[in-house]
């Protein structure tokens, strides 16, 4: 049996998400004022408390409408660098999902592919520049791989957890690069040393989905 | 430092109706939102509009700029935070008088996103034509290899009056958006920051330097600078300010407009002490100066520090740099 | 807070040497010393001359209003002290064009007797016909039974305007006198302090604020003020500015102009903030606003505070409120 | 004999003035601050030191012409209240003594009248408005008193003993007084209990003066 999520799931996820990323605010503040200006803390908070607030009230029944209207949602509550990303990622997801009331694995990761490509458009940025890219492209590639080694009754929980430890490990590597992009580029060399704020939070995203599916099981 | 303020959270709304209060003949809000300013005039037909945004905290960067012969609109965001992409669409929207729009603001990762996605929008729902300029005229945030990196600071106001200027005189959208990038071709930046400057949401200063310390090339929201050193003389300082320019462009022969602009809490008195010296150097490379703008032009609140900021003049430069202009900051007759 | 100097016995002349080197179509110094500034085209043939004087360190007051429509010379002290007989007496003399010379300033104990000295001087040894006309809007300095002893703070940027304005015209010595003093017995000021300033050559602050702390009525060199308190809301401090200037003139009704002025630290940002308040209280009182003016207009250097003037107008206040101005700090066409 | 002083004597006395107030600078700003904004030391500084690189120039020979040059040197070198005031005092005792290369005791007590008067005008202030005043005005009264007991042939000495004696009651007076004039007047009330620093400064200079010619017997 092919494993699917539904939209119910999909909101739980999201709801999943917010929480864990809201209880490491802080943490990913502390990264910003290190390589950046320290926003991203107030980023996160405004962002996912219009997310909770959008979950709790009525959004479409298909995932990827509702994906594209959290996506606005996310950046127009927080509109910074990260937000206006995580808002376009969100959105391009939902593009990719139109019409659908459940989604596969391979869907997922197809549509997180659309994300990441769309990221790259919008934001300049290569992976290997020190951005939240370096979490992202990661974790698509551990999802597929675990989706071809286990075939497509896996659950999604493996899934997701192989790719929550590649995007922390791909958040963990940014730490070895020089900044290329943002604000973190204008410290040239100093920025070697730190690791990106963007990409830890991706990492706490996957995570996020990860603890939660497998406390479904 | 403390601050004259009601709720933190209300800083920004209250400051902008506040302003449109004040200037009820030459600013409105559009699409019922304060963060949404354009001249009360607009649309002007015909004529391309030019459209800012950015942060809070800056003034007269960038609302203040809104006016005849400079921005025809302003998306304006939370303090040294980016407007979102609504406001900007409907900013956006609010100008267009047919000849379609110019987005001309600093680089910063936020801004520039969120106006590339308002940008799409008036496009795919309104068809307004849209083209974009960057400012990147710190030369301290990165080097000249990558200079279209660096981020936009002081030298925006010249890009806002020159372009400004331009698009009053009914020229194309392709037309203003050449003056402003050859205009900020022509413009360069460096600051030096003695003191922080406290964000009122957050309630605390965004960093800190010792008694005896300043930091040269420090950003406008306290984004870490070239160097930390002693505090120097205004001497020395203004030395360290415009060294880096000399480096960045060929200036000798020429003639140029300066800007010594107080970030906030340096007085005027002391950018006078520094416009003495700056005379001197730039004498030295036999460099004339026209037009000299000293005072507070780009703050970031009441940070103490100052930035220098040269535009390379040609004749189409000067031309457009003499054009009147008016606005709730600023206010130019013919005369110099 | 930290200073752009090089040696604090310089910060005066070296910023009026800047100063000069700014403005040079705009602004001279007489008798080969930079502390006597005049219009360049000084004196003006049968214009009656208006000369201000007293401390630097509250740019743009007072050498800052030295221009077309406003003052035609100026005597700089240095930082918060008076200048010298000598200094108010030569530029007297440069900007007599054979209608005699105002002196128009602050209430202030050198400033007063240096420039008694300097008008027999100039009846004595030239035949200057001399008026004085003293500033002292501040309610805060002394209750309206001992008005006249009241300190001038920033209304007299008005009284500059609107003597300014009517000299321009032509008017006889008597005329601009009067009006001056017509202007000022309907000017009132009140100021709030949140932190004090440095003077250079003293190198720490004027006074000391707990962090809570707010000094209210406090004077331009941090002269101790009504009472201290504790630091309030932006509506709080507005409400504790408003109500001592209504309590001290009859506003009912009336139109006014309103100038809420920065001391130097305090952003643009909050005056707007507490200008959105100001009007909610003049709204209720039946008072109408016009042309508001909110800036730096008259600072302490970088004290953080706020002042408030409210200008009761009648038509000709009015009339000589809207005249066209243009000084290297002060730039007013025909518009609102 | 009648006691007279000569123009070289007059010099001196000034000398002695200007060594003695330069060494209350700091207690006399101190005073100022209570009351005003502090800035009176550096008036006194600038003053005399002006005043005594005048003394070592040319001046003229009639003490008279002396005095006055002195005062516009003490007024443009520290222009601020004390600084005018006390410039024009010194104008109007030139006056006063203009042409006379000796002046007697009552001359003297007559010169400083001239300048308490001159003063009144100037500063609009009374006696017993916390000023200066307060210490020169009883001086006056203290000299014609010494000089109406003993006889034309007192010792300067002790008629200025006198003089000072009677200032430093006058300036300890000045803290019963509340403020009528100039800055401190701006506190009210609160001015009662300080002590008018200007009026400090004038018993310092009395007293100086009476030092030097005890010294000199
Ligand atoms: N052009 C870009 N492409 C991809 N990711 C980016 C880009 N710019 C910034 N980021 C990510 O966003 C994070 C910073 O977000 P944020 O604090 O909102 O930025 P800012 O405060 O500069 O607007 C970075 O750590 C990085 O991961
Ligand atoms: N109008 C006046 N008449 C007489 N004495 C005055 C007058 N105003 C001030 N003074 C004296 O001058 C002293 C203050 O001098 P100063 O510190 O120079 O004043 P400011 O700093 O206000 O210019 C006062 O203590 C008082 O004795
Ligand atoms: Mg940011
Ligand atoms: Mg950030
Ligand atoms: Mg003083
Ligand atoms: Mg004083």
């Amino acid at each position: 049996m092919t494993t699917t999520l539904d939209t119910k799931q999909i909101k739980a996820l999201m709801g999943a998400v917010a929480d864990d990323l809201m209880a490491h605010k802080d943490d990913l503040a502390a990264l910003d004022a290190e390589l950046g200006d320290g926003d991203l803390g107030r980023t996160i908070e405004r962002g996912f408390i219009a997310i909770k607030e959008a979950l709790t009230g009525t959004l479409p029944d298909d995932i990827g409408r509702a994906l594209f209207q959290l996506g606005k949602t996310f950046s127009n509550a927080a509109p910074s660098s990260f937000g206006a990303l995580y808002g376009t990622a969100l959105m391009k997801s939902g593009t990719a999902l139109k019409d659908k009331l459940t989604v596969t694995l391979p869907e997922c990761a197809d549509a997180i592919q659309a994300a990441l490509d769309a990221l790259i458009e919008r934001g300049k940025a290569q992976v290997g520049d020190k951005t939240m890219l370096d979490a992202i492209a990661p974790a698509i590639t551990a999802m597929r791989a675990a989706l071809a080694d286990s075939g497509d009754d896996v659950s999604a929980a493996v899934v997701l957890r192989a790719a929550a430890v590649a995007a922390q490990h791909g958040a963990d590597e940014t730490a070895n690069l020089q900044s290329k992009i943002g604000r973190a580029s204008w410290q040239g060399e100093r920025s070697t040393g730190k690791k990106d704020p963007g990409a830890q939070a991706i990492a706490y995203m996957f995570a996020a989905v990860a603890d939660y599916l497998e406390a479904q099981l | 430092m403390k601050k004259i303020s009601n709720n933190p959270e209300n800083y920004v709304p209250e400051m902008l109706a506040g302003l449109l209060a004040a200037h009820p003949g030459r600013l409105k809000s559009v699409a019922g939102d304060v963060h949404c300013i354009v001249r009360a005039d607009s649309p002007v037909e015909g004529k391309v509009g030019i459209v800012a945004g950015g942060g809070s905290g800056h003034l007269p960067v960038f609302l203040g700029y809104v006016g005849r012969g400079m921005l025809d609109g302003c998306a304006v965001g939370d303090v040294f935070a980016s407007p979102t992409i609504d406001q900007m669409y409907e900013t956006t929207k609010a100008v267009d008088g047919g000849a379609g729009v110019l987005h001309l603001f600093g680089n910063y990762g936020g801004d520039v996103m969120n106006f590339a996605a308002a940008a799409d929008q008036a496009d795919m729902e309104d068809s307004i034509q849209v083209a974009t300029v960057l400012v990147v005229d710190d030369v301290a945030s990165a080097p000249a290899d990558r200079a279209s990196s660096r981020r936009g600071v002081a030298g925006m106001v010249y890009a806002f009056k020159i372009a400004g200027a331009l698009a009053e005189e009914k020229a194309s959208l392709a037309q203003v958006k050449a003056i402003a990038e050859h205009c900020l071709a022509n413009t360069r930046s460096m600051g030096v920051a003695l003191g922080p400057c406290t964000v009122p949401q957050v309630g605390k200063p965004t960093f800190t330097l010792g008694d005896d310390e300043m930091e040269i090339g420090m950003g406008i929201h306290g984004e870490q600078g070239v160097r930390r050193g002693k505090l120097q003389t205004a001497d020395e300082i203004l030395d360290q300010l415009i060294q880096p320019i000399l480096d960045d462009i060929a200036l000798g022969g020429s003639e140029v407009s300066v800007m010594l602009n107080s970030l906030g809490g340096t007085p005027l008195e002391e950018l006078y002490i520094m416009y003495r010296r700056l005379l001197e150097v730039l004498n030295r490379h036999n460099v004339t100066v026209y037009r000299p703008y000293i005072g507070r032009f780009a703050t970031s609140m009441e940070m103490v520090g100052a930035s220098l900021t040269v535009l390379k003049l040609d004749s189409e430069l000067k031309r457009l740099l003499d054009a009147p202009a008016s606005t709730p900051f600023f206010d130019q007759g013919q005369n110099v």
